[in-house]
């Protein structure tokens, strides 16, 4: 068995171990494991968003591989980049992408997002987190009014007189079951009614 | 009398830690020595599998794996029992993730089910889409336009050299969804910007925590049906007939199970007994 | 000001009201801006937000290092832990580029990533989430407690939830339940009346009536279905708990509403620490 | 009709947005232009009050958690809401106050709330930017990290107000192992349960939204709440004419097949 399978079994062993004895008492091998579950998940989802988002996505669209030529300004920054040979390989970034040059827009937002980390900065965040907050909010208007009222007040109606459903049957549409959830549905929405006391 | 009372008090304020071991003994044991219960399928996981069984041959489904390590025992069964299906009834599966975890998630279930068990040809019968992140806004991709979202698959192979790609632009290209998911974004967002705007059929495997959320939705017609948790799971290994982890968890999740409702009937004891004797004094 | 305030403002009500347009106007470019840009540009954003998430952590832990704060040690090993991840996503694959290019290395086995992946994050993450077994056990043997009407009723609910959706339910007969159900009356009705005799007569009939009517049907299993726990189970999951979950479900999706208009009329200006 | 620009089969919904936005709205212009409105006590309430002064005469700290999630979302922005209330009767009463966040923007937020509400209360000496202070983003470790806080500082209060998801037992339990009042406003329903079960008092859903816009006397939230209320009157008068409607068009074929109308593609 490869030392890299026998190492990471032991290491698995020891912070899952560590994380239990949490349950007897806070402890140092507790704090251990914890701390370092913080930093490898920081680490892990900020290389995950970049590879699957940021890299094809929006550098992708900046400097595509099939609109590359050495001798534009445009690319000649690009191979500045080059160095970071990983995320910027020679001949542009071949993701099937064609130049979208409007996207230094989000990049920029995001860039501004990132500086927001020192404290004069921190008004920087607000362009990006407005932008996520306006569309979030645009997305669930709609979503929550469409699914999450409409569609329950078409779960909750049904026909009174219907020949072929049972008057009970436990599981299974009924007569009976169709009243529960009609009389458990407005008893529920009158308790979260503000404007008149309870009585 | 009070003998037995003090006996039930002194149960009543036992420290936590011994309901620890307790627990751990009783989830332990079960799985090494396994006791092998029936499995009873409910309605609910039964309309999920005859949604999937009544698809006509080779229609084109999209499952959607948004999980973690953290619910893999309740939700890993249920994309391995799926995938099975699928594969056994020869349809055309997309994978997609809402969740940065579930990408290897789900490349586990490929290596077991696509390569292992089916060996089915990547591009031609299966392709991994992989994860965006977005959360509802990549919903909202999928349904607008697949092939702006994902060029390339999670190989990073471009989607036009992908044969089985021919044709797919958006959601409304495939026949059914199933998504299996631990929470946000997960099921809802999927019933709120997919299924329900594009009509589509979809169904859901979530974990039990998350029954009582999605259950309003099954009963509205907005999703088939839902495979509710561990059990869920189990229930659909049994109608595939192919057994694997959730079946064997049953048994150590029915001990379980009695045991709390065990340490909540004596929890009541000791507190009535208490109660009584505060009314005497 | 202009840059702090009312650009925010601005950008939020102009995003809001193209986003919800968008669902109503089918003109093409409307559409393709709206459903395809609009939200890629969200997806980078949200990207860069969790690089920022990562980027105020370790900032935080640097801080306690260097002013040696209570506990600081603890934050070396975050640090430590931060960089291996990035090591291992954006300067060491592991393996060369046939195996998998950069990008794909995040997936494919063998890479140190991957191994990152396996034997760090997957057994923590799983582990810190299976602590909750153990606090519900305790939770419930300290909080079940049959304080009210409203709790007896959580209570019980509960009980036949967690005992009919496992298999060892299906084992219960309906039969065993019914006797239950006479011996806790009993005790109930000896608690409201201390009257021995009472008690005794009610429990006996009970039980008597029981028995006959079980030899009468041959003690099936899982009838009278009333009484059978999984399909008690059931009818509370698909009945009550849908009625319930609908009602709270109602609410919040108006409150979301509510409050996602005020974002996209400018009235909500929470989000820039008004 | 063959609207060139306009998607026909949703035209119900768009209708159904203005209605509901234009009451929301009526409600909302009516509370700014100094309308009176009767809003029924919310014993939550009560109980937050009754917390504060517990640890006020305990001499010890009150722990306020506002959720996990960012100021995007509904429940966050409510959980800063009634932290400006609990920091205005900290402020009142001299006790502590130790608020750990998950977001740098809630973190802002949070610390802008405490200080205008030390500023009401004439109390500007008692405020110091460190009560309201960042722990991280990740989930659990986050929970890890307020537990320790609790058994350390064991603080006679807790609150839990915001958007929660699994770590919410983990916290609930903690704070009762230390033997503090907890009191937890939410709307995430999978975490209702856990609350209800493990705290003394639970703001649920709905309440905990009304209970943010009766402490900030904003108009636009306590309208928000009067619009919702007649929205809901007219959800259970929509459901009761469907079911009327649905029962006379399958049987006598008078009416219109509403499912059809509420099914918005």
């Amino acid at each position: 068995m490869e030392f890299s399978t026998i190492l990471g079994a032991w290491v698995a062993v020891f912070l899952t171990i560590g994380i239990f004895s949490y349950l007897y008492k806070d402890n140092p091998f507790y704090k251990t494991a914890e701390h370092l579950f913080v930093g490898v998940s920081a680490g892990y989802w900020t290389a995950i968003f970049f590879w699957t988002q940021i890299q094809p996505n929006l550098f992708g669209r900046l400097w595509p591989a099939t609109e590359y030529y050495a001798s534009s300004l445009w690319y000649k920054l690009y191979n500045v980049f080059g160095v970071f040979s990983s995320v910027f390989p020679e001949g542009g970034i071949a993701k099937g992408h064609d130049m979208h040059l409007i996207y230094l827009v989000p990049f920029a937002m995001g860039i501004m997002m990132l500086l927001s980390v020192s404290s004069k900065l921190s008004w920087m965040a607000r362009w990006g987190i407005a932008y996520t907050v306006g569309m979030a909010a645009g997305l669930r208007a709609y979503g929550f009014l469409n699914s999450n009222v409409l569609g329950q007040i078409k779960g909750s109606a049904f026909q009174l007189v219907n020949s072929n459903l049972p008057f009970f049957a436990l599981v299974g549409d009924s007569i009976f079951n169709n009243f529960v959830i009609l009389i458990g549905h407005i008893t529920g929405l009158s308790v979260f009614y503000f404007y008149r006391e309870h009585t | 009398m009070s003998k037995i009372q003090n006996t039930f008090l002194k149960i009543g304020s036992i420290d936590r830690r011994w309901i620890f071991l307790i627990i751990a003994a009783v989830v332990i044991v079960p799985l090494l020595i396994p006791v092998g219960l029936p499995i009873r399928p409910t309605d609910t996981t039964k309309n999920v599998y005859d949604s999937i069984e009544k698809l006509p041959v080779g229609s084109k489904v999209l499952l959607s794996v948004e999980y973690s390590p953290s619910t893999r025992p309740e939700n890993h069964p249920m994309t391995i029992s799926i995938l099975r299906h699928l594969f056994k009834n020869d349809h055309k599966v997309f994978i997609t993730c809402l969740w940065p975890d579930g990408q290897f998630m789900a490349q586990d279930a490929i290596n077991q089910v696509a390569k292992q068990e089916f060996n089915k040809t990547y591009g031609i019968v299966y392709v991994f889409l992989g994860f965006r992140p977005g959360n509802e806004a990549v919903v909202k991709d999928i349904v607008s336009n697949l092939r702006k979202l994902y060029t390339v698959d999670v190989y990073q192979k471009k989607i036009d050299e992908i044969p089985l790609m021919k044709g797919i632009n958006n959601f409304k290209d495939f026949d059914f969804l199933f998504s299996s998911s631990a929470g946000f974004p997960g099921t809802i967002e999927w019933v709120q910007y997919a299924s329900d705007p594009t009509g589509i059929p979809m169904a859901s495997g979530v974990t039990s925590i998350k029954v009582n959320e999605v259950m309003p939705y099954v009963q509205a017609g907005q999703m088939v049906g839902v495979l509710a948790g561990m059990p869920g799971a189990a229930e659909y290994e049994a109608l595939i007939n192919q057994k694997g982890s959730a079946t064997s968890g049953m048994d150590a999740q029915s001990v379980a199970h009695l045991v709390i409702v065990l340490f909540i009937i004596l929890g009541n004891v000791s507190f009535f007994i208490e109660r009584n004797r505060s009314k005497k004094y | 000001m202009i840059w702090k305030r009312q650009i925010p403002i601005l950008i939020v009500t102009v995003v809001g009201w193209t986003t919800l347009l968008g669902w109503f106007i089918d003109q093409p470019t409307i559409q393709e801006f709206v459903n395809d840009d609009a939200t890629q540009w969200f997806d980078i954003l949200a990207s860069f937000a969790i690089i920022l998430g990562a980027l105020n952590l370790i900032k935080l832990q640097v801080q306690k290092i260097l002013y040696q704060k209570p506990g600081w040690i603890y934050s070396v090993v975050a640090v430590m832990g931060f960089l291996f991840a990035i090591t291992a996503g954006f300067f060491v694959k592991g393996v060369d580029d046939s195996v998998a290019q950069w990008g794909a290395h995040v997936t494919t086995d063998g890479t140190l990533f991957k191994w990152m992946f396996d034997y760090m994050f997957s057994p923590m993450s799983a582990t810190m989430f299976s602590l909750l077994a153990f606090f519900v056990a305790s939770a419930s043997y300290r909080a079940f407690r049959i304080r009210n009407f409203e709790a007896t009723l959580l209570l019980v609910s509960g009980i036949i939830i967690m005992c009919g959706r496992v298999p060892i339910g299906s084992v219960i007969s309906s039969w065993f339940v019914l006797y239950l159900i006479v011996l806790s009356a009993g005790i109930y009705i000896n608690v409201w009346k201390k009257d021995m005799k009472t008690t005794f007569v009610f429990v006996a009939v009970g039980i008597s009536i029981i028995t006959i009517a079980g030899f009468m049907y041959g003690w099936p299993i899982d009838k009278p279905g009333i009484f059978y726990l999984p399909a008690i189970q059931e009818w509370i999951y698909y009945y009550p708990n849908v009625a319930g979950a609908r009602s709270i479900m109602i609410g919040i999706g108006l409150g979301i509403f509510a409050t996602s208009i005020r974002y996209i009329l400018g009235i909500e200006r929470s989000y820039i620490g008004e | 009709m063959g609207h060139p620009y306009l998607f026909e089969d949703r035209i119900v919904m768009l209708i159904t947005m203005f209605l509901m936005g234009s009451t929301l709205m009526y409600n909302v212009r009516y509370a700014q232009m100094g309308g009176e409105f009767y809003l029924r006590p919310i014993p939550g309430l009560k109980a937050v009050e009754e917390a504060v002064g517990r640890s006020t005469e305990m001499g010890r700290p009150i722990l306020y958690v506002p959720g996990i999630q960012d100021m995007d979302q509904v429940e966050t922005v409510a959980g800063v809401i009634v932290l400006g209330h609990v920091a205005k009767m900290t402020a009142r009463y001299e006790t502590s106050l130790n608020v750990p966040v998950s977001r740098s923007i809630v973190m802002k937020a949070a610390r802008e709330a405490c200080r205008e509400s030390y500023m009401i209360e004439g109390r500007p000496d008692m405020f110091n930017e460190d009560m309201v202070h960042y722990l991280t983003d990740d989930q659990f470790a986050y929970a890890a990290g307020v537990n320790g806080i609790m058994v350390r500082e064991k603080p006679a209060a807790c609150m839990y107000m915001g958007k929660f998801y699994a770590e919410s037992l983990i916290l609930a339990e903690t704070g009762n192992s230390i033997g503090a009042i907890q009191i937890a406003g939410t709307a995430s329903q999978a975490q209702i349960p856990f609350f209800v079960t493990a705290c003394d008092y639970t703001l649920i859903g709905e309440e905990f939204f009304a209970a943010s816009a009766y402490l900030s006397k904003k108009p636009e939230l306590i309208g928000g709440v009067r619009g919702q209320d007649m929205i809901k009157v007219a959800v259970i008068v929509t459901i009761i004419f469907s079911i009327i409607i649905m029962t006379l068009y399958d049987n006598t074929g008078i009416g219109f097949d509403v499912s059809k109308l509420l099914t918005i593609r």
